[in-house]
């Protein structure tokens, strides 16, 4: 049988569903959730199943209805929250971090938060500085969150579903420029752990470590150095709390070297976070410095231009690679 | 119609909350409560009132002043005073104190040292009851302070447009912390406020507790029959500092306290009792004897149970589902 | 009174901002804007009718359906355009487009993606003038679905506890992108909230600017005499989608739009105007020719523009002073 | 003369006395700055000379007040809020993150931000997972903002001073278990720049990065390892955005050791980023791994021997150092 292509959004969709249709606990809150279908497509057709309460369209006040899914989640339902761009619930990170996050360990353990934070992340389109948002690295600092970036598809369904299957309340940030990417996702029912990287490219010389769309400029960069001679292993954590420290200790202790691209923020990203736990546990198994490749400590322009000067693409992704071989 | 028992339920509750503040105030100053301490002396009316309500699987969320509303939902003396004085066998296992109750068995929910986000939580209970189809109701008491919140506004509008199960108890004592409501609030009047919603707007004598008991059994059975949610305004006052330790009265006059002493919602309801022939002074007295008994033996208790062990200070970050 | 002079330079501001945003939907669609574009198409009125008592050293505060209020309040069509073709020309140098517009210059102090910091910025503008003891006046325009934010309840109590000199003005165009107003708040009417902060709330035709401007008018009055703040409800309507190239019918019928296309605030204006005998049609259409000769020109000066130079991509994160 | 000693909140209560003596547009905003001082005595004072309208009591609406110091500073005044509790704030996230740190670089230059915002950070007293968060590490992922995270009353007056002094947002953030420390501080006035770390002690076998009270314990710790003929060099940054590469560099040359001491979570925390900087450009200079020390990854407990399990004390920052130099 042919393997059947899907996009990513199709593919978060189909979790989506399959889930609601298994749990009548779960409900979707979020703004043009309802008739709409998302923002984004991602509750297309849903409304139609499974109606306006399970699929609920909610006034402007991110603080408020993710406040409100804490409640709910105590108390026996499943909330979703489609929050579109992740910029937006900044408002709501009292919340997430004081409440959603810690009420498992404060009620040491006799309630339980199964709240699923859902929506977009990233640069590009020229969204501008309210609309390009990641924050993951924020979300990996708090304790008491799962934060998956899928880079595929296939990624994309199996954390999603893992997702919905679990007590714990999780992040799953979607790149905006992956969404209408097509990658091949079984009919058949899967789940995908957290805290396990994908090996996404093998190679020997160098380990790149990247997130979400940089996956895939990586794997372009190594294509290109592969036509030079350079054969670059490729990593992608897919969850960043927890993140899998040990395939990347595994891939340093091949390659010997180490790079993190990341499209968001350098100082104190999940790169930096990488970085200090192979310059902990993997030092003696580096030939060389660790190095990183972020965008630019600034808030995101408009202007096509100064957009593509803020985020790494390809062509710098490999020139740091060549970099770092020569180091 | 309440009868003689119910309004010796309300006493006994009352006074059992009163003593086991007076208890923890005490304990505080011996350095038996490592953290912070917010008393609710002066509000009992209202936590007796509304919780006479509220089923055992009816849930609750409150505040940093929640002893009150963690004891009328049925948090034992035992676990309160267990939790302040840091112990394992505390309601939140020593992980909580004063602002951090948990008794998800008795369906108190948790209460938050961030106003604020206990009116949303209450919210989201009741979206879920209304999902499951279920009757339980849900109430989240908060302060005037609460109101100028945004919490406050976009929990108010989502029960509304949702017809959510939902009470909301504002239990207005006229200061947070320091700082006077009449300064703090845009409007004289919270229950007014409710208008801003669609919702009923309900004020009450929060020191009678038999007003209270009136106007949040509406509320509640509204909010159970599918009717929505409410805003209860409950006028009230507490008589002791912010917390303790601190000092009084430089926002507040001793005359002002003096006054609210006076109309004390415990001596209120004692008088009823006595005036209307219900009781008699040594039944009264009987029922204190029994309340400070059992105060005294959860102080016992608490102070001679163990503290939590230290290796299991990051247990349950996670569950352990995922 | 209004005189004829006052009615044309209305007319002339709601035809520029008509003929811009009629100019920048098409510039979209050609693919000449890479990112969104809100357009103010409808609601022209709002912004005509408040800009016009506000001084160049008043200040406002608006969202991302801002361009009308860019326009109003002095910003050049060439700046506005030149900014959503992501030029260096524009008025945010091309680091905002359609959501984040700049020009301090002329007391625009921004417009905001993210719905409502726009109104608690307003406030604190407001802020600033009452402690600089001056009469500068501040406003925010917002939508209907910003109210229901808790940056709307936090704003507008602040501004009325501290009288702060700022219009709150709520341009009710009935969605939020596609929710309604009558399903996402508790309350039918905005106005009506202002009651919740002690604030004068006042309801007004959205589309006659002639409405707007003399509800402004007193409100402005109000806020540089010291008198505190207005909340302004403008009921009005979006004719084009939320943003250009969105689908428009899955939430509102065609019969709905075509209803309040009729009630269009250019042409009812120019309705008035000619009954009134205060101009003629030919000196309706030799401003429109004007009007459409200056957004000509803007077009073609925002297409001849340079790009931003990406080596200042990362320039003004900080400031240099330290 | 003899050198004068005052406490840690007397200093910064000097700083900003002195400056809103110069500046008149200087205001303060909190819940109770006014009449009763501050919660921790931050503005004792300040109300009979300044009065109300420059120490101003606030409503209970910390998104909204500092949503309204982006409004001030940008209209020429130049507010100070007085937060309490870092823990507050974070229903403030996105009026800082996406607002206030930056509207300077969207006006392209054109408006100036200089809001400070100051208040208690830190684990101690019991006060519970909603009065113990620190949250230094995230502010400094942000583009736009400064942050200072003093450990001394004397560096807590100089930055503060610089704080009131600088056209940027700063996040000034007071260890809650230094307010009553004393330390020396010239009545003479000064300022410190920010980015400039500070040596606390001069060292040759390792050096130990410490922020905000850890510098305190880390002192403490070195002392006994002194002791033991154990030569420790302790670096405290001061501010955490911008964060002096250089000094660390110029230590861990000399040491070939580094240990980064921080009470605050791990991952992508401060001491990720220190550590990923050293990793990339001091990896040379490293004869070990880089170590860090943080409290657990977990909500603040109350209890005392919970509370104290989740955070590094002189013993086991000690331990801690001992193992690094076996390494
Ligand atoms: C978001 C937030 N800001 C500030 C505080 C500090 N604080 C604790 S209690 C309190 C006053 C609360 O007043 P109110 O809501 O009237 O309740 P009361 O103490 O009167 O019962 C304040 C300001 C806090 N806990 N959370
Ligand atoms: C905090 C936040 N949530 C969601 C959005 C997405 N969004 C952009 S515009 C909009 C609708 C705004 O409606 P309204 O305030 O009525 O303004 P209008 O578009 O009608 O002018 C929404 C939900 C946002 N920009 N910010
Ligand atoms: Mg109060
Ligand atoms: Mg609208």
């Amino acid at each position: 049988m042919a393997r059947r292509e899907i996009t990513f959004m199709k593919a978060t969709l189909e979790a989506l569903s399959e889930e609601m249709a298994k749990n009548p606990a779960i409900f979707v809150l979020g703004e043009g959730v309802g008739k709409r279908g998302g923002n984004f497509g991602t509750t297309t057709g849903l409304y139609d199943l499974y109606g306006p309460e399970r699929l609920c369209d909610t006034p402007i006040c991110e603080r408020g209805f993710i406040g409100l899914c804490a409640g709910a989640a105590m108390t026996g339902t499943r909330p979703v929250v489609d929050f579109m761009f992740s910029d937006f619930i900044l408002d709501a990170v009292g919340e997430i971090a004081n409440q959603i996050a810690k009420i498992q360990y404060m009620s040491n353990g006799r309630l339980k938060m199964p709240v699923l934070l859902r929506g977009s992340i990233g640069i590009g389109h020229s969204s501008a500085t309210h609309h390009s948002g990641s924050y993951y690295s924020m979300y990996a600092h708090f304790p008491g969150l799962r934060v998956a970036v899928p880079s595929t598809p296939y990624d994309a369904k199996g954390l999603l579903k893992r997702a919905l299957n679990c007590d714990d309340p999780v992040l799953f940030l979607e790149h905006k420029s992956l969404l209408a990417a097509k990658g091949p996702v079984p009919e058949e029912e899967y789940q995908i752990e957290f805290g396990k990287a994908s090996v996404k490219r093998e190679g020997g010389e160098v380990t790149v470590v990247a997130i979400a769309l940089m996956v895939q400029h990586a794997l372009k960069a190594a294509d290109r150095l592969a036509s030079e001679g350079v054969s670059v292993e490729i990593l992608d954590p897919r969850t960043v709390s927890p993140l899998d420290t040990e395939a990347i200790l595994k891939s340093v202790r091949k390659t010997g070297r180490l790079l993190i691209v990341d499209e968001s923020f350098a100082p104190c990203g999940i790169g930096a976070e990488i970085a200090a736990r192979i310059a902990a546990d993997g030092f003696d198994d580096l030939d060389a410095p660790i190095r990183r490749l972020n965008g630019l400590h600034a808030p995101t322009p408009y202007s096509p231009p100064l957009e593509a000067a803020v985020i790494p693409n390809p062509e710098t992704i490999a020139a740091e690679i060549r970099r770092l071989l020569e180091e | 119609m309440l009868g003689k028992d119910d309004l010796l339920r309300f006493y006994r509750m009352m006074q059992t909350i009163r003593r086991c503040e007076e208890r923890l105030a005490k304990a505080h100053q011996q350095g038996l409560i490592p953290g912070a301490c917010h008393t609710y002396v002066g509000q009992e009316a209202v936590a007796a009132g509304v919780c006479a309500h509220l089923r055992k699987d009816d849930v609750i969320f409150s505040t940093h002043r929640g002893h009150g509303h963690a004891l009328a939902k049925g948090v034992s003396p035992r676990e309160l005073i267990a939790e302040l004085f840091g112990r394992a066998t505390g309601c939140s296992r020593g992980r909580g104190g004063s602002m951090h109750l948990f008794a998800p068995e008795v369906g108190l929910m948790g209460t938050t040292g961030i106003v604020g986000p206990n009116i949303l939580q209450a919210a989201g209970a009741g979206y879920s009851f209304k999902l499951l189809r279920s009757d339980r109701v849900s109430a989240a008491f908060f302060g005037d302070g609460a109101v100028q919140n945004g919490a406050f506004h976009e929990g108010l509008n989502m029960a509304s447009i949702w017809k959510l199960p939902v009470l909301f108890v504002c239990e207005n004592n006229q200061y947070a912390t320091e700082v006077p409501f009449r300064y703090a609030s845009g409007s004289p009047s919270v229950a007014a406020r409710g208008q801003a919603y669609g919702l009923p707007g309900v004020e009450v004598d929060g020191n009678d507790v038999l007003a209270v008991h009136a106007a949040a059994g509406e509320a509640v059975e509204r909010a159970r029959k599918g009717g929505g949610a409410t805003l209860l305004e409950c006028k009230t006052y507490r008589t002791r500092p912010h917390a303790e330790g601190m000092a009084d009265f430089g926002y507040r006059s001793r005359e002002e306290v003096e006054a609210w002493k006076a109309r004390d919602p415990i001596l209120r309801l004692q008088r009823q009792l006595l005036e209307k022939g219900l009781a008699g002074e040594a039944e009264l007295r009987a029922i204190d004897q029994e309340v400070e008994a059992m105060v005294d033996d959860a102080a016992r208790f608490a102070e001679a149970s163990p503290w939590p062990d230290p290796a299991t200070a990051a247990d349950h970050v996670y569950s352990e589902s995922c």
